[in-house]
């Protein structure tokens, strides 16, 4: 562990260097001394090197993509393009103010246009809205959307989306957050809807089915024009969370199989970074009849140029975020379609699956592997459960010791129908080599697991810290330094 | 293909692997129909320099705020971002990694988040603070939600003077969960004080104020706190500015119980409106029913000092439909650049920042107002770093031929429902030549 | 003070410690006289905001050749840099760091520069690189330096078409050393290999030839291998272009003891002309005379693979008035970013880099003559990605008026002697569009 | 050790992206296949993750001021401001062309002219060239000129170079290159210039003496202006090797105290980076009567702008650089001097002077300072040979101690008149907390050395390699990676 920012503190040092104060006014002129702050922010003192030091030294305690590989499951962690950060970072994107004359930011509009339009394109969907920020945003933008449906139609009972046991946390949390109730359905043996069970639930109260596809198990729901139909018997919608899009790139477009709303994460099919945790930027996609509840503004184009689409507010959903949701990240997944093309996209796709699939294929003699009978799709889901019922080491156990090798854990304990899941996503810009690496990596700890079983519970012994005490964290709670002076 | 690692000759060996012929089989399972045949109607794919140029030409048409001079504020400011934010924002270690679910080999990550939620609560007085929202908007919703669910009343009261903005997504996140909103009337520029005693009542489950408000002008918090304090379990939100926290009172001062804004200010670009980061700030007793991630200090095996996510049973992967909120991802690279921000710039820094902008706003308003046809629109009041004039003639034609000078000349108050006002705004980045000029551009427009 | 990181309190407890009452003290016994009294007289100091701005503005004013068309060239080329080369180079890892005299902590940059060397090694034939001259100048200064120590002989044949600053530098550099400088003439754009039968002979320590030469054209280093080989002991020192080299006879084809050149292509900008870097390579039975610095392969302690600095008693800190050279400081981190690009690159990317630059710039050649009054310089000759063109007007007005049209038109060749003519570097980045645009500009301003 | 990236490689993967060739020439019809390159050169061929994570890779195994201190005498390892990479990485800096016509680049020649004259300024000399582009190549320059000065008065026979003993070793090898011969004079028992020794050795043939001030002990040579007049008596020059100008940085001028010529280390001095060798920049000043010696071009001011002057040609050295210098590094330098103003210049050289002799002061009582009488100026030289003869444990194995403990070590066996030296220069960006942990490691060590002298010799422990051999780098010479295929 590294002292923090605060002990390294020291009464007058300064990493700032700003301009002079060049006009002739006293702060106690113009701020009554009543609104004076009483004592300083205790903010740390000191000198740009200090600052440095720090956090490059914090840097090298994380793991991240150009460090190894990153199998994490559901998260798609492909690599983040160099140019990407190079564009986004000019001037010319990263110094516009959103309320600046549209005849000032063309440049901007139209870059906000055409990713919209491409990403409709790979979709198969009519439009799409860029201003959620994270996935889960782009959730409840898209439940909103089917909740305005419903309104405009004047459907006021229906207020139950139905989705999968094994949907992510989001899933359910977005629901409550539109006002909507869940009904989860139960999959069936080969880990996908199960489409009698479906039919039996579904009625007139209906709103919706969310749905991911590849599912949360990185199996295609081959049932879902099916599925499709008896949502939309009741005039249910379709909700695609589209966190797992990177396996149908340039295969299937969502649109086109019965998907009425979907929502992308950019940052993990689009390539641009996760950034430890966001930003993001999880734009929706809807069919043409949804379109005029999109959020205000969508970007649009007329004769003059570029503009800031307002047209549709009556219909609107409204707004979801201060001003257009996450620009700079949106130009990161702009300048990556563009330079992939309709090919590269197609590659994308398919390279992301044969991955996934030469894992699966070469692990599951050595993990158990519920649906390992199935080709999965850019993804799979392994388990620990042999492991733990033979020698009583847990999933967590494995990925600790995953850690020690050099490698991210996989996603573990998601989805929650799969006891002691390992969830498995290579993403296609990790090569031959690197997945061969892995597999011995997971093969080794198998072998481990046999002859040693009792060390793994202390795994990782090679990282920047031990195995950490998130109980006591959570017991003995401390969210802040205490600063003294 | 460009960032696919596996060449032509890996791939026959990888499905071979597998045990197919071709990628086809793979996907055998989905209905043929809903295959492609065709390929994507997207433009040709562009080479590494062939979309940078394009970029470089499509951006050099923007005229961006670094070669002009830009009074545009409305919660999106252009404080001045020292070179060693971006160095340290810009290293692969931090931005590429994920969220640090995997503690052991992500120290980095959760470090730098437990020393930013101690900065928030330093600034904000408060006892607790989380990994960030994804904005002050929806910050401010999600607080809301929180006083909804930790009061169990339904009310929120709002002062009419916070950022529309705010409003719009305030109202988006309540509507159709049963929430009631009402707004408190604005009286010069403020919130009306006796509209909140008329309104506050053992009901509510919170009143929302910001300040320094929308245009700029501080509110009264003192009052607020009482009025709000004397209902049964009525929390106080405030909404504030982080720099102005640097020299205003703080919200520990007067007692408020959930302290939300936009954090864009400290240390990151204005990147046309995003990202942008929500800073949440409470008391401890109310950690429970917090949105978003929070990191804490812990020990790991060795007994050594190490961070992990801590309270995640209040999240959406484990809570599920009861989560405090559906936020998985939020904003976290904003909240280094805040981080590294606040530490070069530290406690003389930041007030440095604060006191130069507050002066620096009050010499530009002091001397607009001394051309003819200008006039504040709130002179009782007292403002931040931005305020609002009445204008001689339309403000958009002032934008529009301050724009032939190469100045932002501030925000149109139109839009926001006010004829004939400018809203501007002023940071510590301006010299007293900027304004001048700016002055002189001012009188030569109308 | 900016950077500096002591505080007052603290400066003044370590001259407590140190056992002083003030700096002064510490200065007692520098002349009082020449200790300063009066200020340096430079200008207020400037902010991080004031400087960045400052210079925003100044090279605003810089017509920068990315927002350009340029076709100069001259010895440094603008070949496309993917991004990924600067996000490596400007790793504070890497630039902050000392030369690797601590090889234990060094291994970072000991390791790129094995393989930098190696990259090198492969690009030229040779057996042996070092890490890098100041620029291809006195890479090639040095090689003839180099030359005349192992032969013991001091006369050094260069072909007159070699670049004119190259010419200066060896100048400057053997000039007062006993060394005898013959120029070998030159006749249609390449040097006249009859001339060089006449001058060469066994007293010449080397012969030194570029190709392509300074005007893109490719020599006959096949024919100036044997007359050189046929003089007892005089080496052959080819200068080159690391991006022909793809293509192009590497040097051990026509087996030159010494391959130099400016290596600026490889992945660096233009920067104004610096830095550059020069890279040397040789024969490994001469490695003991070469100049710069070395990296070998050993192992550690513990029997494991790990580089470190070798056959340093050639050098200037161990061999001192006898070193093979004075050079110390290189240009290190030049050569990381050419390490990077060649990775990227790889085997075919390089090609296709030189593939498209000599074809593109055949393509200008060609077109160019159809317009009335433009004629090739040297018809006869093969080019690689430059070359001159004859211009029915002084190149100079070319250039005006090409200027007008944001195109750098090239290198006028009368500040080299040749009046009326004009000297165009095409690299891959040029599109059939750009040049095409350009061919209606020529057409248009003669 | 990490693999090469030649062994990375994979036959056909790509790291690369370039547009496709749109015009319709083929290679075979502009290169005759005599001039075709018979066999590839076998460069790598990897992914732009795989180059991403080899070099990531590589860089985590340096020392680097942001990580650590680095007290590598006579070096002026200090903190390298961010702002001077931004600013030098901007494209209207990184992207001009050094032929572009005049009127094109005002704002480059702007910079480099107000930087010739704040270098002029700060050091006393009447004009400086920005062309040399290190240290080294400044000697070179500055020895240039004073030939020039005694051609030019056809003073041939002026071939002597006096040096004192603890000259660097650049100095000697640049008057070799220069066409001098070298005279070493011994340093006296203070560690300075022998006042008296020089005067015998002093004669007509003395072209100038060649002197680092501070020397290269840290000592400020105080008989200066003897030493000069005993020189310029014979019409010798005085040269001053700045590497050491750090020390006096407001506080004396080198051009005020009898020096006629100089370089300066812009790398050293004037905080731009080392690069982990380059590329450096070593500007060279000259009194006034010197200045037509000067390389060309001179950055000039005229009522058109700025220009490149060749005026002086004639009697100019001529060029020592392609072009300009390394005009990039320039940048760098001239950010860094404004932003320091008078006052910050000065601050820096007091700074620099008080945490060495802190240091001193601090180390005294554990390692022998054959100078610690005397307060030294921004560095100063400590010994190990107590340890050597007490314990047998050398200066090289403290060094690489030191390593262990997370610190560069210090300039070692430099100068060559103090044995088993240890050259230690902290810098004024460095803060006492710092200097107060460096303190006690080497304490530490000294301790270690009493209880455990063996040890010392396998040191270091913790670092990326174990203690490298590099006899065998010699003997066994492996200075590239055989490429198969
Ligand atoms: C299947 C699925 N849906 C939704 C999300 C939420 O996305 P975000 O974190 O961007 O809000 C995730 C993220 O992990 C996910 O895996
Ligand atoms: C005293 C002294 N002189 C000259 C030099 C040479 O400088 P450079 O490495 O820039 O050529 C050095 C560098 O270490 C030095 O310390």
């Amino acid at each position: 562990m590294s002292t923090t920012i605060f002990e390294k503190s020291s009464q007058g040092r300064r990493g700032y260097n700003i301009s002079k104060n060049d006009v002739n006014i006293e702060l106690k002129d113009v701020l009554p001394a009543n609104l004076v702050r009483k004592e300083d922010a205790k903010l740390p003192q000191s000198s740009e090197l200090d600052v440095m030091r720090h956090y490059i030294e914090l840097s090298s305690k994380n793991h991240f993509i150009e460090k190894g590989f990153y199998p994490l499951g559901s998260c798609t962690m492909k690599y983040n393009p160099k140019i990407n950060e190079v564009v986004a970072r000019q001037s010319g994107i990263a110094n516009l103010h959103p309320l600046q004359p549209e005849e000032t930011v063309q440049g901007a509009l139209q870059i906000m246009h055409e990713l919209q339009n491409d990403l409709a394109e790979i979709s198969g969907m009519a439009n799409v809205t860029l201003q959620p920020v994270a996935g889960a945003q782009g959730e409840f933008v898209g439940l909103k959307i089917i909740s305005a449906y419903h309104q405009a139609k004047g459907n006021h009972h229906k207020k139950v989306i139905i989705m999968p046991d094994s949907a992510h946390g989001t899933n359910p949390a977005s629901c409550s957050l539109a006002g909507f109730d869940v009904k989860e359905l139960k999959s069936n043996s080969q880990g996908k809807v199960d489409v009698e069970e479906l039919r039996k639930m579904v009625d007139e109260n209906t709103a919706g089915f969310m749905l991911t596809n590849p599912n949360t198990l990185g199996l295609f729901e081959n049932k879902i024009e099916e599925i499709a139909e008896i949502i939309h018997a009741v005039d249910g919608l379709m909700y695609m969370d589209g966190a797992n899009f990177n396996a149908l790139l340039g295969i299937v477009q969502p649109g086109k199989i019965g998907f009425d709303v979907m929502h992308y994460n950019l940052h993990k099919t689009f390539s641009t970074p996760h950034g430890g945790g966001g930003p993001g930027s999880g734009a929706v996609g809807v069919v043409e009849h949804l379109t005029k509840f999109l959020p205000v503004p969508m970007i649009s184009k007329n004769d003059n140029g570029y503009f800031l689409d307002y047209s549709h507010e009556k219909t609107s959903i409204g707004k979801v975020h201060t001003y257009y949701g996450n620009f700079g990240i949106n130009v990161r997944a702009y300048v990556y379609i563009k330079m992939l093309g309709a090919e590269g996209i197609r590659s994308v796709g398919e390279n992301a699956v044969i991955n996934a699939n030469y894992l699966q294929a070469k692990l599951k003699d050595y993990y158990n592997i519920s649906h390992a009978d199935q080709y999965c799709m850019h993804e799979f889901v392994a388990d620990g459960t042999i492991q733990k019922k033979k020698y009583g080491v847990s999933t967590l156990d494995i990925a600790k010791r995953l850690l020690d090798k050099g490698y991210h854990a996989p996603t573990i304990y998601f989805p929650l129908i799969i006891s002691e899941a390992i969830m498995i996503e290579p993403t296609e810009t990790e090569s031959k080599q690197t997945l061969d690496k892995f597999i011995s990596a997971m093969i080794e700890i198998a072998h481990e697991i046999e002859t040693d079983p009792e060390s793994l519970h202390h795994a990782p012994f090679n990282t920047p810290v031990r195995r950490v005490d998130d109980v006591r964290a959570v017991k003995q709670l401390n969210v802040r330094f205490p600063i003294e002076k | 293909m460009p960032y696919i690692s596996t060449t032509e000759q890996e791939r026959q060996e990888m499905l071979r692997e597998i045990g197919v012929s071709s990628f086809k089989e793979l996907i055998a399972n989905i209905p043929e129909k809903f295959v492609m045949k065709d390929k994507l109607n997207l433009e040709p794919a562009f080479s590494e320099q062939q979309i940078s140029r394009k970029v470089f030409q499509l951006t050099n048409t923007n005229k961006c705020t670094q070669a002009s001079d830009s009074y545009l504020g409305a919660g999106v400011y252009d404080h001045f971002i020292p070179a060693a934010v971006d160095t340290i924002v810009s290293r692969p270690e931090f931005y590429t990694a994920y969220t640090p679910y995997q503690a052991e080999v992500s120290q980095g990550t959760l470090q730098f988040i437990y020393e930013y939620q101690t900065m928030i609560c330093e600034l904000t007085g408060m006892e607790i603070a989380n990994a960030s929202m994804y904005d002050g908007a929806s910050a401010a919703a999600e607080a809301i939600l929180m006083a909804i669910r930790s009061t169990r009343k339904n009310k929120a009261l709002i002062a009419s003077t916070i950022n529309p903005n705010f409003k719009n997504v305030i109202e988006r996140y309540t509507e159709g969960l049963g929430i009631e909103l009402e707004f408190i009337n604005s009286v010069n520029g403020v919130m009306d004080i006796k509209d909140l005693e008329a309104k506050v009542n053992d009901d509510i489950a919170c009143v929302l104020v910001q300040s320094p408000n929308f245009f700029g002008n501080i509110e009264d918090m003192f009052a607020t706190e009482k009025l709000t304090h004397q209902t049964k379990k009525g929390l106080f939100i405030a909404s504030t500015d982080p720099i102005a926290l640097a020299i205003t009172n703080s919200p520990a001062e007067y007692n408020a119980d959930i302290v939300i804004g936009e954090g864009q200010a400290l240390g990151n670009n204005i990147n046309y409106g995003g990202p942008l980061f929500g800073f949440f700030a409470t008391k401890l007793a109310m950690a429970r029913t917090m949105p978003g991630r929070l990191v804490g200090e812990t020990l790991d095996e060795a007994g050594n000092k190490a961070y992990s996510l801590t309270l995640q049973a209040r999240e959406q992967h484990i809570r599920r439909v009861k989560a405090t909120s559906n936020i998985c991802s939020n904003q976290s690279l904003c909240t280094l650049a805040a981080t590294v921000y606040m530490a070069l710039m530290g406690r003389e820094g930041i007030k440095e920042v604060a006191t130069q902008s507050i002066t620096k706003a009050h010499y530009l308003a002091q001397e607009i107002t001394k051309i003819e046809g200008f006039e504040l629109a709130y002179p009782q009041q007292t403002f931040f770093k931005e305020f609002v004039v009445k204008t001689p003639i339309p403000a958009e034609e002032i934008i529009e031929k301050a724009l032939n000078h190469n100045i932002y000349a501030g925000v149109d108050m139109k839009i926001f429902g006010y004829d004939n006002q400018l809203m501007i705004a002023v940071t510590e980045k301006k010299t007293k030549a900027d304004l001048d000029r700016f002055l002189a551009v001012l009188k030569e427009v109308i």
